[in-house]
C-alpha cells in the first residue's frame, strides 16, 4: 500500500509514529554520528553499544543522530530513558559506553561523564515545549541542564533544530517535530506570491555569504519569463574550518528538502538541483536517503501531497573548487562546464542553469524557510538586529575552547560568542583577534568585541559575514603569516580568469612572504593595499572582491605588527622563523645534555651540568629544542 | 630602398657559395641594369681574360624601373666579355624573368667562375640553390623550360639550349618559350659556366616612392606608346615590317649582295598570307601595351609554344633568300628550340652560302650540306650542326668575325660585320651613313642595341617626322637625310646615349624615344624618389658609356678596330634607291673624328682626362 | 534609445551595445586586450576597465562585459581607472615581458617597470583562442586547465587533439603571439596544443597547402558539391579556371 | 543598379599591367603576389586569362565563414571581408572553388578584389580594354550568363558532371 501522504490527517497519523521512534517505552540511546562524532570515534563507540546490547538481550533504541555543535565534547552519547530527563554523556569512548550499558543494565544513572541533562524539549515548529519527567529520585539536582550550559545559553537554534535530537534517516521523526507540516501549510494554504511576501518579510537574508535579500532573489525568479525554472541548493562548503552547512545536510537533510520544495513551489521550478561537494561523502549518503524517503511518502515527485504542485531534485557533487560556491561558476560546473564566474547581468535569476531562470540559495537559508512558513514573518523578524533578521551558524574553531557549531541571534557581540559561548582562549593566552567568514573575510581584532555581529557591522570593520566560519586567534599567531596562508590558499583556489585576481594574489603573497622572510622593503604595506585595493575593484567574483580582506584588514589593525617584520625584522609573535631565535637562559640550563642530543642540526653545544649554547649559524630553527627543554631553559626572541 | 630591391646576388659556382652586396653602391653612379652590368664587369674581371674561362663573369641585371607599374618595364641586362669579339659583350630581353627577379628582393645576378657539372639555380626570395641539372643537359629549350616550371609554374626560368652549352658564339640566354638575349654569345659563357637555366621565384615585390605619381605618369607613358605606329599596326606588323624595309630601302639581300633580290614582293606576299592564316593572338611583355610578339599555330606543328618576334622574321627571309614562309617559319623555331640568335645565324648561312659559291669552301668543308641561297632545307640541317658544333658547323658557330679567319684563304673579304663581330642585324649600311658609324664605334657588342627609331632608316617613308625628329636633335632637318656624314655623330650620340639611358633603367628600347626621356626620368624619381634631373642622368650614361670604352681599351681596342668590312668601303649598291650608294673611307674617318671629340675623347679615342675627370672615372 | 553620459559627454545609443563597443563607436579609445567583435565578451583581461555611475553609486567594471543602461554614467580614464589599470598592465607585465603588445600598453600608460613577481609567459589567459575555438570554429579544441595560477590553456589531456582543424584561427587572434604554427612540408605543427596534422596535397602542382582536418570541415559545411576542387591548392584553381575557360579554342 | 566586372580574355595581351596596378593601390607596392588580381599565362597554349574574386551572388566564402565577417557591400554589391569581425581561420580561401580569396603573409589579413568601390582600377589601366565593369542590364546580363554559363561548366568539370 502507498505510503504517499495526501492529507492533514495522514500527516499527523505520520506525526504520532515518528513522536512513538522519538519517546518509545525503552531506553533510546543517540550517538552523535555526524563527521565530528566519527572522527572522535563515535562509530567505536556505536558498535560497542550495539553488540553490548545484543549480547545482553537489551530492549534499547540505539540510533545515530547529527551534531548537537559541541563538537569540543565529541563523541556525545545520549541516553533517554522512559520517566526520566534525558542524559547526555560527553567525550565517550568504547570503555565508558561499557560502564555505561552495565549501569542502564542495573537501572542505575551513571553518573561520571554527564555533560548536560535535558528538562525539556522544544518543538520549534509547533512553539511548544515538551517536558521531560523531572526522574527526581534519580537525583540530578547538581547536574547542570542544557538550557543553562554557557555554551548553549545564548544560543537559538533555528536551522540546527533538529541536529541532534532526531535520525536523520527516519522521516516520521522529522514530521515528528513538525517537518513538512509547512510543505502542506504552504501547498494547501497559500498562494505563491504569498509565500514570497512571507520570506521578504521576514527579512532573511542569503547565509550563504552575500546576505541578498532572500524573498527578492525569489521574485526576480518568480517574474523571470519562462516556464521552465530551477532552484538550486548551493551546498558547496568551502571556508576551511567551516562545516554547519555539512552538519545540517548529515544531521537534518529534510529540513533543506523541504525548504526547497516550498521555494519551488513559490517560484514556479518543476526541478531543482543541491550542488554537494564530494568531499561530503556522509551528507551525500543522507541527501539521497531523505530525497528516497521524501518520495516515498509523497514530498517529492508528482502531484506532492495530492495537490497539483510536482517537483523533483537532483543530487549534484562539485570537485570541490572554492569558487564553485560563486552562483554562477556553481551553474557551470552543473552543466558540465569548467567551473568560473561569468559577468552578471544577465544574473541566474533572468538566465541561469541550462539559460532558465534559476533561484541559488544555500543550505541554511533553505532551512530557515520551514520555520518561517510555521512561525511567521513577524516571529521570526524579531529575532536579530535592524538590517539582519534571524539567527546565523557560526562554526567556532581555532584557538578558542569551546570549538564547534552555534547558531547565534544576530547582533550578538563577539565577546558574548568567543568569551561566554566558547570559553575564551585555552592556556591563559591573550585574545588577538577572530578572522570570520573564512579565507576571504577579515580579521577582527580584540578591541572590536564588543561588536554586535551582522551583515552591515562585519562590513563596516573590513570583514564579512560569509558562510560563517569563525577562526580565534591568540597572541602566538602572526598575522602577516595568516594573512599568507589565506592567500596561498586563494592563489589556487582563484578560477584564474581575471588578470587582477590571479596575478594580484601570487603578488601579494610574494610580498608577504617576502616580509615573512625578513626580506620586507620599505613601501611594501603601501603597495600591499595599492594591489589589494586593484584586486578588490577590478575583479569579477565574490572570491576576487574579498580575496584581499584579510591582507587589508591585519595591515589595517596590526601595522606596528608589519613593520617590526619589515623594520626591525622581528615576528611579535614569534612564528616567522627568519626572524626569531632560539637562545639559552644560562641561569635556567641544567646543562642535562637532553637537547644536545636531540638537535638534529648538532647546533647545540655543552658539556654536563654545564650551560649548553646554541651555534646559530648551524640552527634551523625547527623548535625541537624547546619543545624537548624539560626547564623552560630555551627562549625565543 | 625603393625602385630597387637593394642587393645584388653574387654566386661563384667553382666555390659552390653565394653572397649579396648593397646595390647602392653602384646605383648613384651607374644607374641599373647595363649601367651597373658594365662597371662590375670592369671591376671584377682582370684584362684579357678568356671570355670561355671561369674567370670571366656573367651578369644578368635589372633596372630600376624593371617590374614596377612603367610600362614595357619587362627588361634585364646581360654583360659579360663576348666570346665573339673578346671585347665587351652586352644584350638586353624582356619579358617576366627580370621582373621576377627583382620581386626576388635581387636586382641583379652576377655569376661567377664555373661549375664542375652542369648545373642550374632556383631563386625563391632569400632561399638560393645550385643544383645538378645532368638530367636537364642536352635538352632544347622548350623542354628544359617546360621542366623546371613542372608543378610550380609561377617560376620564370632563364636558360640556354644546345648551342650555348656547345658554346657556340652565336647562341643566347632564352627566357621562357620566348624571349632572348640573343647577342654576343651570352649562351656561351653561360655554358661555358656549365649552368644550364636559372629559374626565379620572388613573391617580395618592388617598393614604390611615390605611388600617386606613378599611376599618372604610368597613364601618359601608355597613350604615348598607343601613338606609335608600331602599336596602331600590330599585330600586322609582322609583315608590314617587310614593307617598311623595303620601302625604306634598309631591306639588303643574301651575304649583303649589291643586287636587289627578284623574289622579294613574292616573299613579302608569302610571309602576309602565311601571318594572316596561322596568327593567334598578340602577345607582351610585362606592363607594355606594344604587343611586339604573337602567338602562332601551325597545323602539324605540335606541342611548342610559338611566339614570334616580329624583327626576327626578315633577316631569316632576307638573309637566307627564304621566299617559302613554312622554312622562315621552322628556321625561326629551330633557333628559338636551340639557343640561337636568329639574326646572327642567318648572317652566317648568307655567308656560307656566299664563300660556296665563290669556291672558297667546297662540298668537302660543308660535309655534303649544299649551301645555296634559297635552300631551307640545307640550311636547317646546316643550322642544326652548327649548334650542335658538328662538320663545318663547327666553324660557322664561331660567328663571321672568327668563323672567316679560322678558313682563312681569303674568306675575310666576304665577311660583313660590326666591330663586334657580329652582323649587321636587319640593314643595309652602306646609304645610312649614320647607322654605319654607329656599328663601328658601339663598344656594347651588338649595333643594334644603338639603332632602333633611327630617323634615317624611315627618311623615305616618313620623311616628314624624319626631319622633324631629327630637328629636334641636332636641330637641323636635312641631318635626316641618311646619306648625308656631317650631322650624323651628334644623332649617333643621342641614339647610343638613349638605348644605354633603356637599358640602365629597365625598360625597352623600342618606345623609349617616341614617349620621351623627360617621361622616362619623371618615372624614375617616381619609383626611387632620387630627385635627378634629366641632365644629371645624361651625364650617368655619358659615364656608362666612356666606362665601355675603357673597358675594350683596355682589352687591347684600338681606333683602327671601329670600322667596317671592306666590302662596304669598296662594292656600291647596284639597284634599287640607294643605287650608287657606297661608305666613303675620308669622310667616314671625320665622323669617327667627330664622334670621339663629342664623346670627350682624343683622335685615338680613348677619354681624355679631362672627360674622366667629369666624369668621376679616374 | 538610450541616454548616457561618456565622459562627460551626453549621447544616445541603441540598446544592446556594451560600454566598450559604444565607446568604440563614437572614438573614445578603450585598451583591451582579450575582446574580439567576432566572440561574445569575456572580461578576462581587465584592461578594459572603466568607471561606472549608477543611480550615485561608483563601481570599476570591464566596459566589454558591462551592457550600455539608460541614465549612467562612464568615465573611460578617471584616476580611479588610470591608477588601476596601471597596476593591471605592470600584472601582465610581469606574466608575459616579452610580448610586444604588452609592452606598448605599458608605454602607453607610463609603465616603466612592472615590481611583480615575473613569470615569463607568453600567454595572458584573454581565452581568446578557446572562445574562438568553441564559439566561431564550433570543434572546442581547446579550453582551459588548473584554477588559480596554475590555469593554462590546453587540449584535453594534454594530448594530440582529435578535433583540431589546424585552421589557425587561435594564432591569427591570439594578442601576445603564443601560439606558433609551423609548417613543415606535409604537416602542420601546433606544439601548444600537442597536435600535428597531415596536410593534403594539391593534385595538379603536388604542393601541401591545407590541413586535413579543415578541408573535411568545407566539405561537411559546404552546401554545393565541393571535392573536385577541395583537392586543388587556390593557386591552382585559377590554373584550373583558366584552362577550361580558354580550352574553348 | 549592379555593375560587375567582366573579362574579355580573347583581347588579354598578358602584360599584367592590372597585377602591377592592383598590388600598387592596394599595398602600395608593385607585388603580383599582393594583386587581387592574377593573370594566368598559358605560354604553349597561347592564351591569357585574368582571374580574379568573381563576386558571386552566393559566395561560398560568405556562406562557410563562422565568423560572419563576410559581407556584400550594398552598394557595389562587392563580397568584402570585415577585417575586424576575420578570426584568420582561412576557410573562405579554402571554400572559394577559383582561389579568390588569399592570406597576406605580412599584413596577416585575408585580401580579395573588392571592386575599387565600384571603380575598379585594372580596367582604367588595361590597355586593351581586356577587362571591364558593365552594369547588369540586359546587355551586361547577357554577357555575365555567357561568363557564368563558362564558369558552371567548368564547375561541372571540377564536380564531374554532378549538378
Amino acid at each position: 500500500m502507498s505510503k504517499k501522504i495526501a492529507s492533514l490527517r495522514e500527516l499527523d497519523e505520520l506525526r504520532k509514529r515518528g513522536l512513538k521512534s522519538l519517546y518509545p517505552d525503552k531506553p533510546r540511546i543517540m550517538v552523535g554520528m555526524a563527521t565530528c562524532g566519527l572522527a572522535t570515534g563515535g562509530k567505536k563507540v556505536f558498535e560497542i553499544l550495539s553488540k553490548g546490547i545484543e549480547k545482553n538481550g537489551m530492549d534499547a533504541k540505539l540510533i545515530p543522530t547529527g551534531c548537537l555543535g559541541y563538537c569540543q565534547k565529541e563523541p556525545l552519547v545520549d541516553l533517554l530513558r522512559p520517566g526520566w530527563p534525558r542524559i547526555i554523556y560527553q567525550q565517550m569512548d568504547p570503555e565508558k559506553a561499557e560502564k555505561l550499558l552495565d549501569n542502564i543494565n542495573q537501572g542505575n544513572i551513571w553518573r561520571e561523564n554527564v555533560l548536560a541533562k535535558m528538562e525539556e524539549d522544544e518543538f520549534l515548529i509547533f512553539d511548544e515545549k515538551r517536558k521531560y519527567p523531572s526522574g527526581s529520585e534519580a537525583n540530578l539536582n547538581n547536574t547542570p541542564s542544557y538550557q543553562q550550559l554557557p555554551f548553549y545559553k545564548k544560543q537559538l537554534r533555528i536551522a540546527t533544530r533538529n541536529c541532534g535530537f532526531i535520525n536523520p534517516t527516519n522521516l516520521a521523526e522529522y514530521v515528528a517535530r513538525g517537518g513538512y507540516y509547512s510543505l502542506f501549510k504552504v501547498l494547501t494554504q497559500y498562494e505563491p506570491e504569498q509565500v514570497i511576501e512571507e520570506v521578504i518579510n521576514s527579512g532573511l537574508r542569503g547565509r550563504g555569504g552575500a546576505g541578498f535579500p532572500t524573498g527578492r532573489k525569489w521574485i526576480y525568479s518568480r517574474q523571470a519569463k519562462g516556464d521552465i525554472k530551477y532552484v538550486i541548493c548551493n551546498a558547496d562548503e568551502g571556508d576551511p574550518g567551516a562545516y554547519m552547512d555539512r552538519s545540517i545536510l548529515e544531521g537534518d537533510p529534510h529540513s533543506i528538502l523541504e525548504g526547497m520544495i516550498i521555494g519551488a513551489y513559490a517560484i514556479g521550478a518543476r526541478e531543482g538541483y543541491i550542488y554537494v561537494r564530494a568531499e561530503y561523502p556522509l551528507a551525500i549518503e543522507r541527501l539521497k536517503e531523505a530525497i528516497h524517503q521524501a518520495q516515498d511518502y509523497g514530498f517529492l515527485g508528482n502531484d506532492i501531497l495530492g495537490g497539483r504542485f510536482s517537483f523533483s531534485i537532483n543530487i549534484s557533487r562539485g570537485a570541490g573548487a572554492f569558487v564553485c560556491g560563486e552562483e554562477t561558476a556553481l551553474i557551470a560546473s552543473i552543466e558540465g562546464r569548467q567551473g568560473e564566474p561569468r559577468p552578471r547581468p544577465p544574473f541566474p535569476a533572468q538566465s541561469g542553469l541550462w539559460g532558465k531562470p534559476t533561484n541559488i540559495n544555500n543550505v541554511e537559508t533553505w532551512a530557515n524557510i520551514p520555520v518561517i512558513i510555521a512561525r511567521g514573518a513577524d516571529w521570526f523578524s524579531q529575532i536579530g538586529t535592524q538590517r539582519s533578521k534571524g539567527t546565523k551558524v557560526f562554526s567556532l574553531v581555532g584557538k578558542i575552547n569551546n570549538t564547534g557549531l552555534v547558531e547565534v541571534p544576530m547582533g550578538i557581540t563577539l565577546r558574548e560568542i568567543i568569551y561566554d559561548i566558547g570559553g575564551g582562549i585555552p592556556g591563559g593566552k591573550k585574545f588577538k583577534a577572530v578572522q570570520t567568514g573564512g579565507p576571504s573575510g577579515g580579521c577582527v581584532p580584540s578591541w572590536l568585541l564588543n561588536l554586535p555581529v551582522d551583515y552591515e557591522q562585519l562590513t563596516k570593520v573590513g570583514s564579512i559575514m560569509g558562510s560563517g566560519g569563525m577562526i580565534v586567534i591568540d597572541e602566538d599567531t602572526c598575522v602577516v603569516d595568516l594573512a599568507r596562508y589565506f592567500l596561498s590558499f586563494l592563489q589556487d583556489e582563484s578560477c584564474g580568469k581575471c588578470t587582477s585576481c590571479r596575478e594580484g594574489i601570487v603578488w601579494m603573497l610574494e610580498i608577504l612572504t617576502r616580509i615573512t622572510h625578513g626580506k620586507g622593503e620599505e613601501g611594501d604595506i603601501e603597495l600591499l593595499e595599492q594591489i589589494a585595493e586593484v584586486v578588490k575593484n577590478a575583479s569579477l567574483c565574490g572570491l576576487g572582491k574579498t580575496a584581499p580582506n584579510s591582507v587589508l584588514t591585519t595591515s589595517l589593525y596590526f601595522k606596528d605588527e608589519y613593520e617590526a617584520h619589515i623594520k626591525d625584522k622581528q615576528c611579535p609573535a614569534r612564528v616567522c622563523r627568519d626572524l626569531i631565535t632560539y637562545i639559552i637562559n644560562e641561569e635556567k640550563c641544567t646543562g642535562c645534555m637532553r637537547c644536545v642530543k636531540e638537535c638534529v642540526q648538532e647546533a647545540i653545544v655543552g658539556e654536563r651540568r654545564k650551560p649548553h649554547r646554541i651555534i646559530q649559524e648551524k640552527c634551523i630553527k625547527c623548535g625541537i629544542c624547546y619543545e624537548t627543554c624539560k626547564f623552560d631553559a630555551i627562549k625565543l626572541e | 630602398m625603393n625602385g630597387y630591391s637593394g642587393k645584388i646576388l653574387f654566386i661563384d659556382l667553382s666555390e659552390n657559395q653565394t653572397s649579396t652586396i648593397e646595390t647602392s653602391l653602384y646605383s648613384r653612379e651607374y644607374l641599373g641594369g647595363r649601367g651597373i652590368g658594365v662597371k662590375l664587369l670592369y671591376d671584377m674581371v682582370r684584362p684579357k681574360q678568356d671570355p670561355l674561362g671561369p674567370e670571366n663573369i656573367l651578369v644578368f641585371m635589372t633596372g630600376p624601373l624593371t617590374g614596377t607599374l612603367t610600362p614595357s618595364s619587362g627588361r634585364v641586362d646581360i654583360v659579360t666579355t663576348s666570346p665573339e669579339s673578346n671585347l665587351l659583350g652586352g644584350s638586353n630581353a624582356g619579358g617576366f624573368w627580370g621582373p621576377e627577379l627583382k620581386w626576388a628582393g635581387y636586382d641583379g645576378v652576377v655569376i661567377k667562375g664555373k661549375a664542375k657539372n652542369p648545373v642550374y639555380i632556383q631563386i625563391y626570395n632569400d632561399e638560393v640553390k645550385i643544383k645538378d641539372a645532368q638530367k636537364l643537359w642536352g635538352k632544347d629549350v622548350f623542354e628544359t623550360v617546360k621542366i623546371l616550371r613542372q608543378g610550380n609554374e609561377e617560376n620564370q626560368v632563364a636558360c640556354i639550349g644546345p648551342a650555348g652549352e656547345n658554346k657556340s658564339n652565336l647562341s643566347g640566354i632564352a627566357f621562357n618559350f620566348r624571349n632572348y638575349a640573343a647577342r654576343a654569345g651570352v649562351g656561351a659563357v653561360m655554358g661555358a659556366k656549365n649552368l644550364k637555366a636559372i629559374a626565379v621565384r620572388g613573391t617580395k615585390g618592388s617598393d614604390i616612392y611615390d605611388t600617386k605619381a606613378l599611376q599618372e605618369i604610368c597613364l601618359e607613358i601608355q597613350n604615348r606608346e598607343k601613338m606609335m605606329p608600331l602599336y596602331k599596326d600590330a599585330p600586322s606588323w609582322h609583315w608590314k615590317l617587310f614593307q617598311s624595309l623595303e620601302e625604306d630601302g634598309k631591306a639588303f639581300f643574301g651575304n649583303y649582295e649589291s643586287f636587289l633580290w627578284e623574289d622579294r614582293i613574292k616573299a613579302v606576299q608569302n610571309v602576309k598570307e602565311f601571318i594572316q592564316q596561322n596568327h593567334l593572338k598578340p602577345e607582351s611583355c610585362l606592363t607594355c601595351p606594344l604587343r611586339c610578339w604573337a602567338h602562332f599555330s601551325i597545323r602539324g606543328e605540335e606541342g611548342a609554344p610559338i611566339i614570334a618576334c616580329q624583327g626576327t622574321w626578315p633577316s631569316i627571309a632576307y638573309f637566307m633568300k627564304l621566299s617559302d614562309p613554312y622554312y622562315i617559319w621552322r628556321i625561326y623555331t629551330l633557333c628559338q628550340k636551340l639557343g640561337l640568335d636568329v639574326g646572327g645565324t642567318s648572317a652566317v648561312m648568307a655567308l656560307a652560302a656566299d664563300l660556296y659559291e665563290m669556291g672558297v669552301i667546297s662540298f668537302k668543308d660543308t660535309k655534303g650540306i649544299l649551301f645555296e641561297l634559297g635552300n631551307g632545307k640545307a640550311f636547317a640541317e646546316a643550322i642544326e650542326k652548327l649548334a650542335k658544333r658538328e662538320d663545318f658547323g663547327d666553324i660557322l658557330a664561331e660567328g663571321i668575325k672568327k668563323a672567316v679567319q679560322k678558313i682563312g684563304r681569303g674568306a675575310e673579304r666576304y665577311a660583313v660585320h660590326s666591330k663586334g663581330g657580329t652582323e649587321l642585324w636587319l640593314m643595309e649600311v652602306r646609304p645610312f651613313k649614320g647607322a654605319a658609324l654607329t656599328c663601328a664605334v658601339t663598344d656594347s657588342g651588338s649595333c643594334n642595341r644603338a639603332t632602333y627609331a633611327f630617323p634615317d632608316f624611315y627618311y623615305r617613308s616618313m620623311q616628314k617626322q624624319a626631319k622633324m625628329v631629327a630637328k629636334n636633335i641636332v636641330g637641323k632637318e636635312d641631318a635626316a637625310d641618311p646619306t648625308r656624314y656631317d650631322y650624323k655623330p651628334k644623332m649617333v650620340l643621342f641614339y647610343e646615349n638613349m638605348h644605354i639611358f633603356a637599358d640602365s633603367l629597365g625598360v625597352c628600347a623600342i618606345p623609349f624615344q617616341p614617349v620621351g626621356l623627360e617621361l622616362w626620368s619623371r618615372s624614375f624619381s617616381a619609383c626611387t624618389g632620387i630627385k635627378l634631373q634629366l641632365k644629371d642622368l645624361m651625364l650617368t650614361v655619358e659615364r656608362i658609356r666612356t666606362l665601355e670604352r675603357l673597358f675594350n681599351l683596355r682589352e687591347g681596342l684600338k681606333r683602327e678596330d671601329d670600322t667596317l668590312s671592306q666590302r662596304l668601303f669598296k662594292e656600291a649598291i647596284k639597284e634599287g634607291p640607294w643605287k650608287g650608294e657606297v661608305l666613303d673611307r675620308e669622310k667616314f674617318e671625320a665622323m669617327k673624328d667627330e664622334y670621339y671629340f663629342l664623346r670627350g675623347w682624343d683622335n685615338d679615342g680613348r677619354p681624355t682626362e679631362k672627360t674622366l675627370e667629369n666624369l668621376g672615372l679616374k | 534609445m538610450l541616454k548616457i553620459v561618456i565622459d562627460g559627454k551626453e549621447v544616445e545609443v541603441e540598446e544592446g551595445l556594451s560600454v566598450l563597443e559604444l565607446a568604440e563607436k563614437i572614438g573614445v579609445k578603450i585598451p583591451t586586450l582579450c575582446y574580439h567583435p567576432a566572440v561574445s565578451a569575456y572580461g578576462a583581461c581587465r584592461v578594459c576597465i572603466v568607471e561606472v555611475i549608477e543611480k550615485g553609486l561608483s563601481k570599476l567594471t570591464t566596459s566589454c562585459t558591462c551592457p550600455v543602461e539608460s541614465g549612467i554614467e562612464v568615465k573611460t580614464n578617471s584616476e580611479k581607472v588610470k591608477k588601476t589599470r596601471k597596476l593591471i598592465v605592470e600584472m601582465l607585465l610581469a606574466r608575459c615581458p616579452d610580448a610586444k603588445i604588452i609592452q606598448d600598453l605599458a608605454k602607453q600608460l607610463h609603465v616603466e617597470k612592472t615590481r611583480a613577481p615575473q613569470k615569463n609567459e607568453n600567454c595572458i589567459l584573454c581565452g581568446l583562442c578557446m572562445r574562438i575555438c568553441r564559439e566561431i570554429i564550433g570543434v572546442d579544441a581547446i579550453g582551459f586547465a588548473n584554477r588559480g595560477h596554475k590555469r593554462k590553456v590546453t587540449t584535453p589531456f594534454e594530448i594530440q587533439s582529435d578535433v583540431c582543424l589546424g585552421c589557425g584561427a587561435c594564432a591569427f587572434v591570439c594578442p601576445t603571439g603564443a601560439i606558433k604554427i609551423e609548417d613543415v612540408e606535409d604537416k602542420r605543427k601546433i606544439d601548444m596544443w600537442h597536435t600535428e596534422l597531415g596536410k593534403v596535397k594539391c593534385e595538379r602542382c603536388g604542393r601541401y597547402f591545407f590541413p586535413e582536418s579543415a578541408v573535411e570541415y568545407v566539405k561537411r559545411k559546404s552546401l554545393q558539391d565541393v571535392d573536385g576542387f577541395l583537392k586543388l591548392c587556390p593557386d591552382c584553381r585559377k590554373r584550373v579556371l583558366a584552362n577550361k575557360l580558354v580550352c574553348g579554342w | 543598379m549592379k555593375r560587375v566586372l567582366l573579362v574579355n580574355w580573347e583581347k588579354c595581351i598578358g602584360c599584367r599591367t592590372c597585377e602591377m596596378i592592383c598590388s600598387l593601390l592596394n599595398e602600395e607596392r608593385c607585388n603580383p603576389t599582393e594583386a587581387r588580381i592574377t593573370v594566368i599565362k598559358f605560354e604553349e597554349k597561347g592564351a591569357d586569362f585574368p582571374v580574379y574574386c568573381q563576386n558571386c551572388e552566393a559566395p561560398a566564402c560568405e556562406a562557410i565563414c563562422p565568423a560572419k565577417a563576410i559581407y556584400k557591400d550594398d552598394i557595389t554589391e562587392a563580397v568584402l571581408v570585415d577585417i575586424r569581425r576575420c578570426i584568420g581561420c582561412r576557410m573562405c580561401i579554402l571554400a572559394c572553388p577559383i582561389g579568390g580569396l588569399s592570406f597576406h603573409p605580412a599584413r596577416k589579413e585575408i585580401i580579395k578584389c573588392d571592386l575599387c568601390k565600384g571603380d575598379p582600377a585594372c580596367v582604367k589601366y588595361c590597355p586593351e580594354g581586356a577587362l571591364e565593369v558593365v552594369s547588369l542590364d540586359t546587355i551586361g546580363v547577357k554577357r555575365r550568363r555567357e561568363n557564368i554559363r563558362k564558369f558552371s561548366s567548368y564547375l561541372d568539370m571540377m564536380t564531374g558532371g554532378k549538378e
